[in-house]
């Protein structure tokens, strides 16, 4: 089964094989990519039969085995339907793009995005491992990012990239999450595994957060409400992405993942509640929105949020009928949709416009096209014999044998209308009418621009004249995989009954809005006049607060004043030393002896703190400097007393030298400026205080350890018989820590490299 | 001279190793023996120089001590007594010393006993600019310091 | 700074000064001292050496420019606290010692050779920092 | 006897350092104040010295207190020199009872020369024989 | 003669950085050796790494004293792994410099302190005794504060002062540190330490001594609040040094953060709950200091700090998982972040700033380069399978182990931000056209370099990139090696047994 | 005393810490020598003090006996001084150039590089 | 009396009670100069309180400290001086 792994990767190694051959050769041969495609679709046809019988195929690889993340793919019915439609209407975009993008000067980084987007595709849906699917869907939301910023150069464009992989990413981010929580609850990350620990997945105090993450993720990637918004916008991609993103591909990752997840969560109340309300909203206000948009493409984002919407929603409801409508509706969906997105492309390329208030008559000059539109229509109006219909039905069947029928019924004719409405609005009112300014002359496209939404069309058509094929190839097996039985039997006549009605009365109104309501630019601008309240709008407009809120964040921390970093730095220490001093009443406790203090002592002492204190209240420069020589004198002073005559000496010079040090660079700089105001003088004074009085009586607490100090017991009696010194400090310095002298003198070569190059090195102006 | 003098210390040491005793007195014992010894040998009158400066030598150190512990005294008077019976001022002190070595020890004896001190030389290095303490009388002053330390030091040095 | 009776005086006070940095060298495994100390000693002779006659001439007595001490004394501290690596086998800084005393400096070892090191360092990085700042000013 | 000299040497030493620092406080000006201490200290510093080393009586101590009083005697009256000549030269008033100041307008702040009577005659002179 | 290998890493640097001292005056000698050098490091680091993942932990006694009265050096697999990276980004950069470092800067040291600054990072790790650590760390300072203000520009000036000051505390704060702990202890060697702490009466003042390190390693480490100096000062020196910077420098401290606090304090109760509270709050910061920024360059900067905080996060959760976890993010942040600031170099020679808005038309432009930047900007984001993504799988593992929903927000918030930032650039630098500003006449651009010094710059990006892409592809390498060091984290008894036991096996 | 030198540590790391709060670059490396001595001081009694009784081992003995200074944190604070002497004298230098360039040595003047333009 | 007591309470207070004037002195200035002076002058109390603490101590190696004292400490005076002199010179 080396080749089911050799099929998903050899997308990637396509695009690579791709940017290799370059810009110009491609261009030349740009039928080549379609190979791709189309043999990939044909290998997909191989487990067609096998998969519609039950049967699965696995291929595992082991990849990172340690953390749990293998290439573990699984044929099964569901991941069959899928597999075929990303290849399926993967090879008509392929064909379609080679004329639509004709000459474009990026045609290639089209081709490679398209080719690593079906490959991630392809992953996503054969993967049962969990993180394996989570890397194919990432890449699928990163490879749409590209195709959506085709046009890199238009400001909204690159908007409406960002903004759709933010929200995809988030989603996938809420994947990753669920994915880990999952495999952690589970004990694998493979899916089909997962299914065994049901009962750990449904039962954890973790189930919430599971869902929700879940949800997240599914409801992003598959535009629901409220997260929808990234679809409209991404349409600024050229057409055949729009079609292979929306209808068939990208946005049912989402709907993909529930499916694949509804045996592990199928009974879960929240699942189905959840998923019935999203989808619910999603339905009507998608649908409405078709009522409020002119530009063909508007209309067709809208229309698949509300099929994608009425997906979930069937998921939702999660019986045997509603899995199969689901899948049934799945395929619908896909056929129609992309038609009309091709359809829209053609138009689009053929008038130079999109706008369906300035189209018309175009029957005349394309009416192979007008056919694939009308098809297109009728199969999304759900007119027999169309496959449409069969979807409708099914849906009906569904929301009426289950709870709270009434309701879930009205929403399912309710936006059921609109996708009749959306249908015939785009798929035959270009097309019909009177010609306008922009389709008095209209160029025959390339036989690929209608043929292409032909076929997809006539599909549609052979789909609902033998339901068979549907059922015996796909909602069958695949139902018997979620939910354990058969599917419904579909048939497209199943006599006078509720159903019929309801399908009756949901064309009659479509078509009655569709002749009586005409979309125009004022009732575009009408709805926006609500866009304040639009989840987009709130979204949008969080960020811009959130940006705002940062950009001030950043600058009350970052606002370049030194001294507040290092306030911050002496606040935190003060409270680590203030809140010991305070917990631990040790400090004021034990001292175990007070020697006697000599007067000499005492003086050095009083010597010190005068003129540390001198060193801070004097304003000129240079007595400061003079007033830390007597401080550095002063501890010499206590060296010396303390047995410490090499430090007293180091103390010394080094005290000298520093002192030379300043002297040498201060008497150019002005004598001396009192920048600070008494208040600040004031609030630093206490903060120094403070600190200075913790430190103080936490030294004094740490005095009275007494440590076991093996290491200098040791050196005393060492030093001279295994070092051969007497000098202890010495020994340390040049033999038992001779290391840290040996860095210590480095330490000392950089700076006076440093120093040299900071005094000597003036660069010229080219060299900064 | 320097001969004179290297010799004198290289029987010092010979005398302290044949004597076998390290200490300070042995030390300086050896080294009046020595200096002796070669003020007796010497015959030539170039090396008698040696003999000439050495004692003249001890006589200056000396002077320069009793000179500090008098100066320091007076000072010390006024120091310690609440009034201030001290006449300052700087004094313009014309230089016989020439060279580097000549004016550097005068000026820094000069420094070294209390009340005076050697401010600077002028460019020329005809005249020591002095700030002393008493210099009632100035041109006693300059006397007192021609016929004291300069006359001795160049004494030594020429 | 032009003054006669500096200069005159820093001409004896350099070799003292050297001299006495040798010594505290010499006897820093014994006694107080050591390389650094020694180093600091020596680079403040030639610091006094310099107020008093001015940069030029200082350098001039010192012929090659104190930075190139500083490799050099590098490489003699490294040389020495890796000599027992490459030679014997033996953990850096190891101490290796010469048998026999000598007279004054007592007994040889890589320690000394080590301090040495640290000593001309110590030496190369004041200088260069105390001119390379004396002759920008 | 030894003993009794280290005493009367050591207190007498310990007597002129008061002394300084009692005469650096009272000293009315900078350069009566240089005057008192510099030697006042050295003397002091120089007794006590030679009081330890007859302490000791030891080589290697007293040849390190001969060094220590060596050093001082070189070190200490450059540094007094060097202190109050600069000190002069930018403005450090002299006490008011002072008696004269030779050295009054012979320093040339802009090119750091100091003349001597003679040289600044020899100067107005050749400025007399320009002007005429 | 595997005891000395721990220390050769050390010790060819110190010895390249003296031979590159005696070729003061040429810049061209000085250019070959480094890249020699840095060459043998790069394999003497890899044998380190061979023989400590073949026969555990290596340790060597300096000066032949035994521990803990000498200095111990000691190699475990999370020290010769850092190494080894570190030399691998030494050898990248010292190619890179090549072109980006002009023959004045060599002329005064500047590959002699490059070299002296990778010796102290290699030392900071290797050490096993707290007060070398401490030295080791000034050299890291002195070093990288050198290399900060080489040139002396007034804005490398302006941001030195910070660098410093700020350094300059965390060292004078991690030294009170290490004296309190001597006063507590007795002893510097971290392996007695681990053993004597838990002996300590005093349970307060341990507690304060270990907040106290906290304090100082975080400021290094750039954790919030005390991050503030980090990106004041890394958008300054020439994009070699803010590679070398942004890829190791943070990272020092992050492993002085995880070494004391795995080996010395090990996490538990108030500390652990500081430290992650911290973790969340870095992430925040750096986030939306990233997001703010307009400056390419910037953006890197405060996105360190965002990232600090995931390896902090794994070691606030402190699991073995989390440690693999914040150990497989750090081996991916010092190669990724080393990349971008490279890039950010040749940002600098394509446009003549890295200001966001005046940059743009790279995709279009340089398809080819595009990709190949591409890459680490992705990895950083952590889009699988590139190298980002693999840690967080531990990380977010961890997060569901400790049950912390608060961890689990934060990475996930620190994910998306960076998606989000990462997509801005790219919109910004990549997607749109370049706006038209006047060309800098004394600057030399990119199309005007010869082919040796474009390689110059673009093969040490494509050689870290590969390096990258081998931690994508072959995660389950470096995941092995995380989840080796994550166990030797948890159970420190190996380190203070490898540091003691040394002689007695010699016997 | 012990107590007089751990209220005196205190006072050195007072004074630091408020001259690294001013603005003037120059008291701000004042304050940082003043912190080093603050440090150097605390690692010296850390080691616990004992008067008068240096580490050295004695003429005619071969160990060191009885009560003698630490003479660890000696050699620590040795090191700890040269290191910061280091940076020191660096700092100081970084005072004369940032005078050059930046004209000032005002630190609240030297906030460009946190701007975000 | 032995001599360590006489010089632990009589000598050391003395020279300390010395040290302290001078530093009154070192703070009252008035001008750099006066402090510097003031400086040197406590360096100098610091040498012979070093000799005598060798002699309470009977640790000679004290000495060393002295030595060096002896030695550098007028080196700044002389770097004072210097700033003095340049100052000037630059104003
Ligand atoms: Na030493
Ligand atoms: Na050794």
């Amino acid at each position: 089964m080396s080749t089911l792994l050799f099929a998903i990767l050899s997308s990637f190694l396509f695009a690579i094989l791709l940017f290799g051959i370059g810009q110009k050769v491609f261009a030349r041969i740009s039928w080549f990519a379609s190979i791709l495609p189309i043999s990939l679709f044909t290998y997909f046809l191989s487990f067609l039969g096998p998969t519609s019988s039950g049967e699965t195929f696995s291929y595992l690889t082991k990849w990172v085995p340690s953390a749990g993340v293998n290439l573990d793919f699984r044929m099964d019915s569901l991941s069959t339907l899928f597999t075929l439609l990303i290849t399926g209407v993967g090879s008509l975009v392929f064909l379609y793009t080679m004329k639509y993008l004709k000459g474009h000067k990026y045609l290639l980084r089209f081709y490679i995005y398209l080719s690593i987007f079906m490959g991630a595709m392809l992953g996503l849906v054969t993967s049962n491992n969990l993180i394996s699917l989570f890397i194919f869907w990432e890449l699928t939301s990163i490879s749409s990012f590209f195709l959506i910023n085709f046009k890199n150069t238009e400001r909204a464009s690159r908007k409406s990239a960002i903004t759709a992989l933010s929200i995809t990413g988030f989603g996938g981010l809420a994947l990753l999450a669920f994915a880990v929580l999952a495999g952690g609850l589970a004990g694998t990350y493979s899916i089909s595994e997962m299914l065994n620990s049901s009962e750990a997945l449904n039962n954890s105090s973790f189930t919430p957060i599971l869902l929700i993450l879940l949800f997240f993720a599914a409801f992003t990637k598959s535009a629901q409400f409220p997260f929808h918004f990234w679809l409209p916008g991404a349409m600024k991609a050229p057409t055949p992405v729009s079609t292979y993103l929306h209808s068939a591909t990208m946005v049912k990752a989402g709907i993909y993942l529930l499916l694949r997840f509804s045996p592990h969560f199928g009974d879960n109340e929240i699942f189905s509640t959840v998923l019935i309300t999203v989808g619910s909203i999603t339905m009507l206000f998608a649908g409405f929105h078709t009522l409020f948009r002119t530009d063909m493409k508007g209309i067709l984002a809208y229309s698949t949020i509300g099929a994608l919407g009425i997906i979930i929603f069937l998921i939702g409801i999660g019986t045997n009928t509603s899995i199969t409508a689901a899948i049934v509706f799945i395929i619908v969906h896909a056929l129609y949709k992309a038609t009309l997105f091709l359809l829209t492309g053609t138009v689009d390329h053929q008038t130079g416009t999109r706008d369906i208030t300035q189209l018309g008559g175009l029957k005349k000059h394309l009416p192979i096209l007008f056919v694939a539109g009308l098809l297109a229509a009728v199969s999304s109006a759900g007119i027999p014999p169309s496959v449409g219909f069969l979807g409708k039905d099914l849906i009906y069947e569904s929301t009426l044998h289950g709870n709270q029928s009434i309701l879930l019924t009205t929403i399912a004719v309710i936006t059921n209308v609109f996708m009749v409405f959306a249908g015939f609005i785009v798929g035959v009112k270009p097309f019909v009418g009177k010609v306008t300014e922009k389709t008095i002359e209209v160029n025959k496209p390339h036989w690929l621009m209608w043929f292409t939404p032909l076929l997809l069309a006539i599909t549609g058509i052979v789909f609902g004249i033998f339901p068979g094929i549907i059922e015996g190839l796909f909602t069958n097996s695949i139902s018997q995989q979620l939910s354990g039985s058969e599917g419904m039997h579909l048939k497209l006549w199943h006599g006078f009954t509720l159903i019929l009605l309801l399908s009756f009365i949901t064309i009659s109104l479509g078509l009655l809005i569709y002749f009586l309501w005409k979309p125009s630019s004022k009732k575009v601008r009408f709805m926006e006049g609500f866009n304040i309240a639009s989840p987009k709008h709130i979204l949008l407009k969080f960020a811009e607060y959130f940006e705002q809120f940062s950009y001030f964040l950043t600058r009350v921390f970052q606002n370049g004043y030194l001294r507040r970093y290092v306030m911050i730095l002496l606040v935190l220490l003060t409270v680590v030393f203030g809140v010991h001093v305070f917990i631990n009443p040790r400090v004021f406790l034990s001292l175990k002896e007070i020697r006697g203090l000599e007067v000499s002592e005492i003086i050095v002492c009083v010597v010190m703190f005068v003129s540390i204190l001198y060193t801070v209240l004097t304003r000129s420069r240079l007595s400061a400097i003079a007033g830390m020589g007597v401080l550095g004198y002063s501890i010499c002073f206590i060296f010396m007393f303390y047995g410490a005559p090499d430090l007293a000496m180091t103390q010394f010079l080094i005290d000298t030298l520093t002192v030379i040090l300043f002297v040498l660079v201060l008497y150019r700089l002005p004598k001396y400026l009192r920048l600070s105001n008494n208040t600040n003088r004031i609030r630093d004074g206490i903060i120094a205080t403070t600190f200075g009085t913790f430190l103080a009586f936490t030294i004094i607490e740490i005095m009275n350890e007494t440590p076991i100090k093996k290491t200098t017991e040791f050196y005393a009696k060492n030093a001279y018989e295994m070092a051969k010194g007497k000098n202890i400090v010495n020994v340390i310095l040049v033999d038992f820590r001779g290391f840290d002298t040996m860095i210590e003198i480095i330490v000392l070569s950089i700076a006076a490299l440093g120093v040299f190059a900071l005094l000597k090195l003036y660069l010229k102006k080219h060299e900064k | 001279m320097k001969i004179q003098f290297l010799l004198n210390i290289l029987l010092t040491i010979v005398w302290v190793f044949l004597t076998g005793s390290l200490a300070t007195v042995n030390f300086l014992f050896g080294f009046i023996l020595s200096f002796l010894v070669l003020w007796i040998v010497s015959r030539n009158e170039r090396s008698r120089k040696y003999f000439r400066i050495a004692p003249r030598l001890i006589g200056f150190v000396l002077y320069f001590f009793y000179e500090l512990i008098k100066a320091n005294l007076q000072v010390a008077a006024d120091v310690v007594t609440p009034k201030f019976y001290m006449t300052p001022g700087i004094v313009e002190f014309p230089l016989d010393a020439k060279t580097n070595l000549e004016i550097t020890l005068l000026a820094n004896v000069i420094t070294l006993t209390p009340g005076t001190l050697s401010l600077d030389v002028s460019d020329d290095r005809k005249v020591l600019y002095i700030h002393a303490m008493y210099v009632d009388d100035k041109e006693e002053f300059i006397t007192n310091i021609k016929q004291g330390f300069e006359r001795r030091i160049l004494s030594i040095l020429r | 700074m032009k003054s006669i009776i500096l200069t005159t005086v820093s001409k004896t006070l350099l070799p003292l000064l050297l001299l006495f940095s040798v010594f505290v060298l010499l006897r820093g495994h014994y006694l107080p001292g050591g390389g650094f100390i020694a180093g600091l000693i020596a680079s403040i002779a030639f610091i006094l050496h310099s107020f008093a006659n001015g940069l030029k001439k200082t350098r001039h007595l010192l012929r090659i420019h104190p930075g190139f001490l500083i490799p050099v004394g590098l490489a003699l501290a490294i040389g020495s606290a890796i000599a027992p690596m490459i030679f014997q086998d033996l953990p850096v800084m190891t101490g290796l010692w010469y048998h026999n005393e000598i007279p004054v400096i007592g007994k040889i070892g890589s320690a000394l050779f080590f301090d040495s090191g640290v000593y001309l360092v110590v030496i190369g990085v004041s200088l260069t920092i105390i001119f390379t700042i004396s002759e920008k000013a | 006897m030894n003993e009794i000299i280290v005493y009367i040497l050591i207190s007498l030493g310990t007597l002129f350092i008061l002394l300084a620092a009692v005469g650096i406080l009272r000293m009315p000006d900078l350069f009566l104040r240089i005057s008192v201490t510099t030697k006042a200290a050295t003397l002091g510093v120089g007794m006590i010295l030679t009081g330890m080393a007859l302490h000791f009586f030891e080589t290697s101590i007293t040849t390190r207190a001969i060094a220590i009083i060596v050093f001082l005697l070189l070190t200490a009256p450059i540094g007094a020199h060097l202190i109050g000549r600069a000190s002069y030269f930018v403005g450090v008033p002299l006490w008011k009872k002072s008696l004269m100041d030779d050295l009054k307008d012979k320093y040339n702040r802009d090119n750091h020369n100091l003349d001597s009577s003679e040289s600044q005659q020899k100067k107005e002179d050749s400025k007399d024989q320009a002007s005429s | 003669m595997s005891e000395h290998l721990i220390i050769l890493p050390i010790i060819v640097q110190a010895i390249i950085a003296v031979t590159l001292l005696f070729f003061w005056r040429k810049p061209k000698t000085q250019r070959v050796l480094s890249i020699v050098g840095s060459s043998i490091a790069v394999i003497i680091a890899s044998m380190l790494f061979g023989t400590v993942w073949n026969q555990g932990t290596q340790v060597l006694q300096l000066g032949n004293w035994e521990a803990p009265f000498g200095i111990s050096l000691v190699g475990d697999t999370l020290a010769a792994a850092l190494v080894l990276l570190t030399s691998i980004v030494a050898l990248v950069i010292s190619i890179y410099s090549n072109t980006n470092m002009v023959s004045a800067r060599v002329k005064f040291g500047y590959y002699a302190i490059f070299h002296f600054l990778i010796m102290g990072l290699s030392g900071a790790f290797l050490t096993g005794d707290i007060f070398n650590l401490y030295v080791w760390f000034e050299v890291i300072i002195i070093s990288s504060f050198v290399l900060l203000t080489i040139g002396g520009r007034k804005i490398q000036i302006e941001g030195a002062v910070k660098y410093f000051t700020l350094n300059m505390l965390s060292s004078i704060v991690f030294l009170t540190g290490i004296a309190m702990l001597y006063g507590v202890t007795g002893s510097l060697n971290m392996a007695e330490l681990s053993q004597i702490i838990p002996t300590i009466e005093n349970k307060g003042i341990v507690q304060t001594i270990s907040l106290v390190f906290m304090i100082g390693f975080g400021v290094k480490a750039g954790l919030f609040p005390l991050y503030l100096w980090l990106p004041a000062s890394y958008h300054t020196p020439p994009a070699a040094v803010s590679a070398l910077f942004g890829g190791l420098l943070t990272k020092v401290g992050v492993y002085a953060l995880i070494r004391v606090f795995t080996l010395i304090f090990p996490l538990q109760g108030l500390n652990q709950d500081i430290l992650m509270i911290i973790a969340g709050f870095t992430v925040f910061f750096g986030g939306i200091g990233a997001l703010v920024q307009k400056d390419v360059i910037r953006v890197f900067s405060y996105l360190i700090i965002c990232h600090i905080g995931f390896m902090i996060g794994g070691l606030s959760l402190f699991t073995e998982i989390a440690l693999v976890g914040a150990v497989f993010y750090m081996f991916h942040d010092i190669i990724v972040k080393a990349t971008l600031f490279m890039i950010g170099g040749v940002f600098f020679r394509m446009f003549g700033n890295t200001k966001l808005y005046n940059m743009g038309g790279l995709m279009n432009d340089y398809p080819r380069l595009s990709l190949l930047f591409a890459i680490p900007l992705f990895a950083l984001v952590g889009i699988p399978p590139l190298s980002g993504f693999w840690p967080k799988l531990s990380l977010f593992g961890a997060s569901y182990q400790m049950n912390s929903i608060f961890m689990l927000v934060v990475f996930i918030f620190a994910s998306l931000i960076t998606l989000i930032i990462i997509a801005k650039v790219w919109n910004n630098v990549f997607a749109k056209n370049a706006r038209k500003t006047e060309k800098l006449e004394k600057l030399k651009y990119y199309d005007q370099f010869d082919l040796r010094e474009k390689s110059a710059m673009i093969i040490p990006i494509l050689m870290l990139v590969c390096v990258i892409l081998y931690y994508s592809i072959f995660a389950e390498h470096i995941q092995l090696v995380a989840e080796r060091i994550g166990n030797e984290l948890m159970n420190s008894d190996q380190y203070v047994e490898a540091v003691f036991n040394l002689k007695d096996e010699a016997k | 005393m012990e107590i007089l030198l751990a209220i005196m540590t205190g006072v050195l790391y007072a004074g630091g810490i408020y001259f690294i709060l001013r603005r003037s670059l120059v008291k701000l490396i004042i304050g940082i020598v003043l912190l080093g001595n603050g440090v150097n001081l605390l690692i010296f009694l850390m080691g616990g003090l004992v008067k008068g009784k240096p580490p050295i081992i004695p003429e005619e003995s071969h160990h060191l006996e009885g009560l003698y200074a630490d003479p660890v944190p000696q050699a620590l604070i040795l090191t700890a001084i040269v290191i910061s002497f280091g940076l020191q004298s660096f700092a100081i230098v970084l005072i004369k150039r940032a005078y050059k360039v930046v004209k000032t040595d005002d630190i609240d003047a030297m906030n460009k590089t946190d701007d975000i333009e | 009396m032995t001599i360590e007591t006489y010089l632990t309470y009589i000598i050391l207070p003395i020279l300390s009670i010395s040290a302290l004037l001078v530093f009154i002195r070192f703070l009252i200035g008035p001008t750099l100069s006066d402090r510097v002076v003031a400086l040197d002058l406590l360096i100098t109390i610091g040498i012979s309180t070093i000799a005598i603490y060798a002699m309470i101590t009977n640790q000679p190696s004290f000495l060393d400290i002295s030595m060096i004292f002896a030695l550098i400490a007028f080196l700044g005076t002389v770097a004072f001086s210097y700033y003095l002199e340049k100052r000037k010179k630059n104003e």
